[in-house]
């Protein structure tokens, strides 16, 4: 179908069906255009060889036939740029679901691993400060004194998400740039150092459901860094996990810190 | 230009002029300075004044007024890309998604 | 060199109304506009982005009357600079000398004191690391500092050994002043932004 | 290349025989100079493709040991001949940097530009002999620094051509020589394009007019203006990366990094990218750069062989300048994934879009050549016929990347890698082979072997296409590019992972496709059939002189009587009219409607 170009991976996010479409209509005009064109060169190829044709005619083709093609090509091409691109693009980056009915996320980059990090049933991200960092017990470097990241949940390489239900994930770096790839969600967002980007997407289909639908009980999303980062570029893959809302909040709970876990930091 | 068509000595009373006016807009911009102004005035004050000492060097002492269209071509191009590279990057910063 | 002589090399092209230096050097200056444009830019962007209250205010750091002074010192040489040119075009080889030589001293001068000024930051512990005012300060005018350099290197060629052409070919002599004035005039030109940029704001 | 002498013992006693120091190293002659860049960047292009046919291994058959040359790189690099990440990363960004800057560049300007253009302007030389040497020494140099920069410490530099920073800023030594390497091909390059400039502008023969250059001319000439003012950002970037390597300012690096658990000690308060910026604002320009020398002698080709005026000429000149001015202001559509908005997002994606049209109208105007022609399959001819498909793949599937939304999923994958490579490998390097085959006989006074030719053509033709085409699937796939182990480790790779044996193998094979034309290129010096001045019936000046020129160019200082591509007038019964010759029908009146210069106010 026309709305769908083939060796994409399954979409499973909302937005994703919209950007597919785009990328098969310019792909089907592109595709379209070398085929016309490779056919009529290979037709001119044929019919004026020198064999065939020993003469040559001084001045060639007559008509302005080509300035009319290229009219439409540029016509196609503002068609899609004014119509599809650009709106996308916007509602991407400006329209973002208002937080209180969205889950709202932090990843933090680092050569080479996606920190997560969850705000904890208050809904407030505890304070950070580089000098807190520790590789080991406190890699996003969390205030200890700070009341609001007393419940806050931190994985490394792991992001759980309720399905059909807007997510937006605050995307920073702690070193050099990487990128957020979800191949399955169509989104992809360099994170900067120095700066804290959001982006946002709803996924419509849990890892178990694609599971099914792939037969493979494998099946997982991946957060794969398109940016070049360093000599682990390569291995700097995370995990997305998409589940019921009732599976999401189990395993937000499984993984809620337990009393003293603000002391454990510093043992 | 060629050492016929010009009247030398009219030039160097020009110079002298330029030279005056250049050390005369020196003292008026660190004068400018000492007035406590707001950081965007100062800033406009301060490169328009810039660009009139610049344009008085390019006009009179490099010869620009009476140049060939065709430095003049180069040189607005010049300008115009120098304005891109200015304005591109700040233009893409002030629309930056995200703090 | 080459069996056939490259025309233009002297005397102008009548369509274009330019010899060969002449357009030479334009172009190469306005690549030299690019380069200290980026860097201009970069300052802009720079400062811009900066959190309130963490650029310093150029005066606060450095040394104004000084670079007053040397600002006056380098549009003093773009004069004595066009005097040594306009000296030749009036076949005044004494004069060419003095002006000539003027130049290429007022181009110590500039050295010189900015070399005191980078001395000064330098026992205060300040230095390019220190903040980034300083390091495009000092990348700009470092970076300067070397075109001056350079023009003063022609500068000097053409009152000393390069002189010689005076005899030989003075018509070729004056487009070379002419064109190592047009440098030595943009090196003036570039100063005259950094001077505010730098040091006022 | 062969002595003059042996040509033209005329020249004898106008000058004796300099040293061979003076000759073939210090020489000032554009001829001499043109072909010392030949050598170079060939040599360099060969290198680069070693350096990737290496990657090529690990991306086949990732972490298994590389047999035989493996254990010869030293264990710093494939320890046990297994290619270590860091190396594998050495090898793409000195891959990237070396094709572009030390291979292509220096070929498509540095050695075409410098050999034909002041012969197809009717010139003696170029306008700054001695600026054009040391433009080729500081060139040789910057080279010398980059290949030296394998053995750094740390080894080369390895965050990619692009060098983003805070990456290249931490990284090692070798990307200190990286900046250095490239602060020298700048300045190199910009010694080249004033010269070529000045050159155009002021050393036309009588009678050449603007509207009667060689389209290859136009071309040098807006690549030139690219080169000129396009660079010079990227050297203060350059200056501004290196001091915060070396002077530990932080113009990149902004406050409260943490690498590998320490915080990083600078002052911090810097932007990564204005690096980006920088960067693109030269890089865009420069993969014009890459191609527009390319078109130009694609176009002299297709003249050529198709026996008669190009299609559209007017159009193409104005294309060319189109795309030129508008290359300045495309950069940021590799910044789409920095987090642009919408409007700044919007302004690059247009321009992006219509920078495409005039692309359309140089290949429609190439193509629609054909028409009407009497085309001959010579060698030159077959690898310029490639060409226009392969750059239209290239280009067709640059507009993807250009609609922001569709580049969302493509961005950072092989699919970009396919884009690029099908403009600059199967696109510019077949252009550059067309080159070569073409104007090797006015260089050396010999044909390259057709038969060895199409030897060359066919093979590499075929696993062009056989390396580049499966990129984009697995682009579509979502496979990033820079990845040591080809994607291996990932689920949404394994469909489209078994094209990396392939592509390699298409890699290796066009390797080996090459060896019939270094056979050919070397052969041919001595035993390639004689020429005389114009062995293609070309119309251009460049035929006018002697095979090879000697010093000066042209016994006679050529006189131009009109367009370049008179091919196939009508009512002659040779089938081409060269610019130099006064026509049939009264060669005095032509001689008196040549256009005088009209004096510049
Ligand atoms: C010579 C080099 C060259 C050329 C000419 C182009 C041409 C174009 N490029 Fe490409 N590009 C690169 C070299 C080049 N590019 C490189 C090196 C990169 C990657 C850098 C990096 O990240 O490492 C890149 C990356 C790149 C990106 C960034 C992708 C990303 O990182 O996400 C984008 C996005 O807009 C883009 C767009 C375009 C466009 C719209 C054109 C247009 O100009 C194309 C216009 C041409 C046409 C539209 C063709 C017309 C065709 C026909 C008329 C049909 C003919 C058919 C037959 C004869 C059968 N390019
Ligand atoms: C002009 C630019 C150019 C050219 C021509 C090429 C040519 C080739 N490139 Fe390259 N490539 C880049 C520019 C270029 N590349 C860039 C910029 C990148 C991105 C780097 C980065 O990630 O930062 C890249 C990345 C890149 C990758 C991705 C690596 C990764 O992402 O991890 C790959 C993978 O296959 C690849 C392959 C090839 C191949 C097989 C060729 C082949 O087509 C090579 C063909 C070469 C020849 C045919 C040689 C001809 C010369 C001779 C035969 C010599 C004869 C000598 C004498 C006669 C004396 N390139
Ligand atoms: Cu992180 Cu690539
Ligand atoms: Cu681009």
């Amino acid at each position: 179908m026309l709305s769908a170009f083939p060796f994409m991976p399954e979409v499973a996010s909302a937005h994703g069906a919209e950007l597919d479409a785009l990328s098969a209509y310019i792909h089907w005009l592109v595709l379209a255009l070398f085929v016309a064109w490779g056919l009529f060169f290979v037709y001119l190829l044929v019919r004026y060889r020198g064999r065939r044709n020993p003469a040559a005619d001084y001045y060639g083709l007559r008509t302005k036939a080509s300035s009319y093609a290229e009219v439409g090509v540029a016509l196609a091409e503002a068609v899609l740029l004014v119509g599809f691109s650009i709106p996308l693009w916007s509602a991407r980056v400006d329209d973002f679901p208002d937080e209180s009915e969205a889950t709202v996320v932090r990843v933090v980059g680092e050569q080479f691993a996606w920190n997560v990090h969850y705000p904890g049933p208050d809904g407030l991200f505890g304070s950070a400060d580089v000098h807190l960092v520790d590789v080991q017990s406190n890699p996003l470097g969390l205030d200890p004194n700070d009341p609001a990241g007393d419940d806050d949940i931190v994985t490394i390489n792991d992001l759980h998400l309720p399905v059909d239900k807007p997510a937006i994930v605050y995307l920073s770096s702690k070193d050099v740039i990487h990128s957020f790839g979800l191949p399955e969600f169509r989104v992809k967002q360099d994170t900067i150092p120095g700066l804290v980007i959001p982006v946002h997407f709803i996924p419509t289909v849990t890892t178990a459901e694609m599971r099914e639908r792939k037969n493979d009980p494998e099946f997982t999303y991946e957060i794969a860094c398109a940016q070049l980062c360093g000599l682990g570029h390569y291995r700097m893959k995370g995990f997305v996990t998409i589940d019921t809302q009732a599976g999401f909040d189990a395993w937000l709970a499984s993984r809620a810190p337990s009393e003293d876990a603000g002391d454990s930091f510093w043992q | 230009m060629s050492a016929h068509d010009v009247d030398v000595d009219k030039h160097v009373r020009t110079y002298i002029i330029v030279f005056v006016s250049l050390l005369a807009l020196t003292l008026v911009t660190v004068a400018i300075s000492y007035l406590e102004m707001t950081t965007g005035p100062a800033v406009a004050l301060a490169l328009l004044v810039a660009t009139v000492k610049a344009s008085l060097v390019a006009c009179f002492f490099m010869h620009l007024i009476s140049e060939r269209k065709l430095i003049y071509l180069v040189l607005g191009f010049t300008v115009l890309f120098f304005l891109f590279v200015l304005l591109g990057p700040l233009a893409t910063e002030a629309n930056q998604v995200g703090v | 060199m080459s069996v056939t002589a490259i025309p233009y090399t002297v005397e102008p092209r009548p369509d274009t109304g330019l010899n060969n230096v002449k357009l030479g050097i334009w172009l190469f200056l306005a690549s030299e506009v690019m380069l200290f444009g980026a860097l201009f830019a970069s300052y802009i962007l720079l400062r811009v982005g900066a959190d309130a209250g963490t650029w310093p205010r150029g005066d606060s750091i450095l040394n104004v009357p000084l670079a007053t002074l040397n600002t006056a010192v380098l549009i003093t040489s773009s004069v004595t600079m066009v005097m040594a040119w306009a000296s030749c075009m009036r076949r005044d080889f004494g004069k060419f000398r003095l002006y000539q030589g003027l130049t290429v001293l007022a181009g110590f001068v500039f050295l010189g004191i900015k070399y005191v000024e980078y001395t000064s930051k330098f026992h205060h512990d300040l230095f390019p690391s220190t903040s980034t005012f300083l390091a495009i300060y000092f990348t700009l005018t470092g970076l300067h500092a070397l075109h001056v350099i350079g023009g003063m290197a022609y500068n000097a060629y053409l009152w000393g050994p390069g002189a010689r052409m005076w005899k030989s070919d003075l018509e070729q002599f004056t487009n070379r002043v002419e064109a190592s004035g047009l440098f030595w005039h943009f090196v003036d030109l570039v100063w005259i932004f950094l001077f505010p940029i730098l040091y006022l704001l | 290349m062969t002595d003059h002498a042996a040509h033209h013992p005329a020249e004898e006693h106008h000058h004796p025989e300099p040293g061979f120091l003076r000759k073939y190293w210090f020489s000032v002659d554009h001829k001499v100079i043109g072909i010392q860049y030949g050598i170079t960047s060939l040599l360099f292009l060969f290198f680069g493709f070693s350096l990737m046919m290496l990657m090529r291994w690990q991306l086949a058959y990732p972490g298994e040991p590389l047999p035989l040359i493996g254990n010869l790189l030293g264990a710093s690099r494939m320890p046990g001949g297994v290619m270590l990440p860091e190396f594998y990363n050495q090898l793409g960004a000195m891959h990237g940097t070396i094709m572009v800057f030390l291979g292509v560049v220096p070929l498509a300007v540095g050695a075409f530009g410098n050999y034909v253009v002041p012969l197809q302007i009717g010139a003696p030389d170029m306008a700054f002999p001695r600026l054009n040497m040391a433009s080729y020494h500081v060139y040789f140099w910057g080279a010398v620094i980059f290949v030296a920069s394998f053995f750094a410490p740390g080894g080369a530099a390895q965050s990619g051509w692009t060098s983003y920073s805070p990456l290249a800023d931490i990284a090692p030594t070798g990307q200190t020589m990286w900046l250095i390497g490239m602060i020298f091909l700048i300045t190199s390059s910009l010694l080249g394009s004033i010269n070529f400039i000045t050159t155009i502008i002021q050393l036309r023969a009588p009678g050449l007019t603007f509207m009667r250059l060689p389209f290859f001319v136009w071309a040098q000439f807006v690549t030139a203006f690219l080169l000129l003012l396009a660079f010079p950002p990227l050297e203060a970037a350059s200056v501004m990366q290196l001091m915060d390597r070396v002077a530990g300012t932080s113009f990149f690096l902004p406050s409260g990094l943490v690498v590998s658990g320490q915080v990083l000690e600078v002052s911090g308060g810097g932007s990564p990218l204005l690096w980006q910026h920088l960067f693109w604002f030269l890089a865009h320009p420069e993969v014009y750069v890459l191609i527009l020398p390319a078109l130009g002698i694609i176009a002299e080709v297709v003249a050529n062989n198709t026996r008669k005026p190009l299609w559209g000429y007017k159009a193409l000149v104005w294309s060319v300048l189109g795309i030129g001015f508008l290359s300045f202001v495309v950069w940021a559509h590799h910044m789409f994934m920095t987090g642009m908005g919408t409007v700044m997002n919007a302004f690059f994606q247009t321009t992006t879009m219509i920078i495409s049209i005039p692309s359309v109208v140089i290949l429609s105007a190439l193509i629609l050549s054909l028409w009407g022609a009497s085309i001959r399959f010579t060698t030159p001819m077959l690898f310029a016929l490639a060409f226009l498909p392969m750059f239209g793949i290239g280009g067709l599937t640059g507009l993807p990347l250009g609609l922001s939304s569709a580049d969302i999923h493509l961005h950072d994958t092989y699919y970009v890698i396919g884009h690029f490579h099908y403009v600059v490998a199967p696109g510019t390097l077949f252009a550059l082979f067309a080159g070569i085959y073409y104007w090797y006989p006015k260089a050396t006074g010999r044909h390259l072997s057709d038969t060895l030719g199409k030897l060359h053509f066919w093979p590499s033709l075929l696993f062009m296409n056989g390396i580049f085409f499966p990129m984009f699937f697995q682009g579509l796939a979502g496979v990033s590019r820079r990845l040591w182990d080809g994607g291996e480790s990932y689920r949404h790779a394994q469909d489209v992972l078994w094209m990396n044996d392939v592509m390699s193998w298409s890699a290796w094979g066009l390797g080996l496709s090459q060896i019939p034309f270094i056979v050919n290129f070397f052969l041919s010096m001595k035993r390639g059939r004689q020429v005389t001045e114009n062995p293609w019936q070309a119309t251009t000046l460049e035929w006018a002189a002697p095979s090879p020129p000697p010093h000066g160019n042209f016994p006679v200082p050529p006189v131009v009587y009109r367009s370049p591509y008179e091919y196939s007038v009508p009512g002659m019964e040779r089938d081409f009219l060269p610019q130099f010759e006064a026509g049939p029908s009264d060669p005095e009146a032509e001689r008196a409607a040549i256009p005088q210069p009209v004096p510049a106010e």
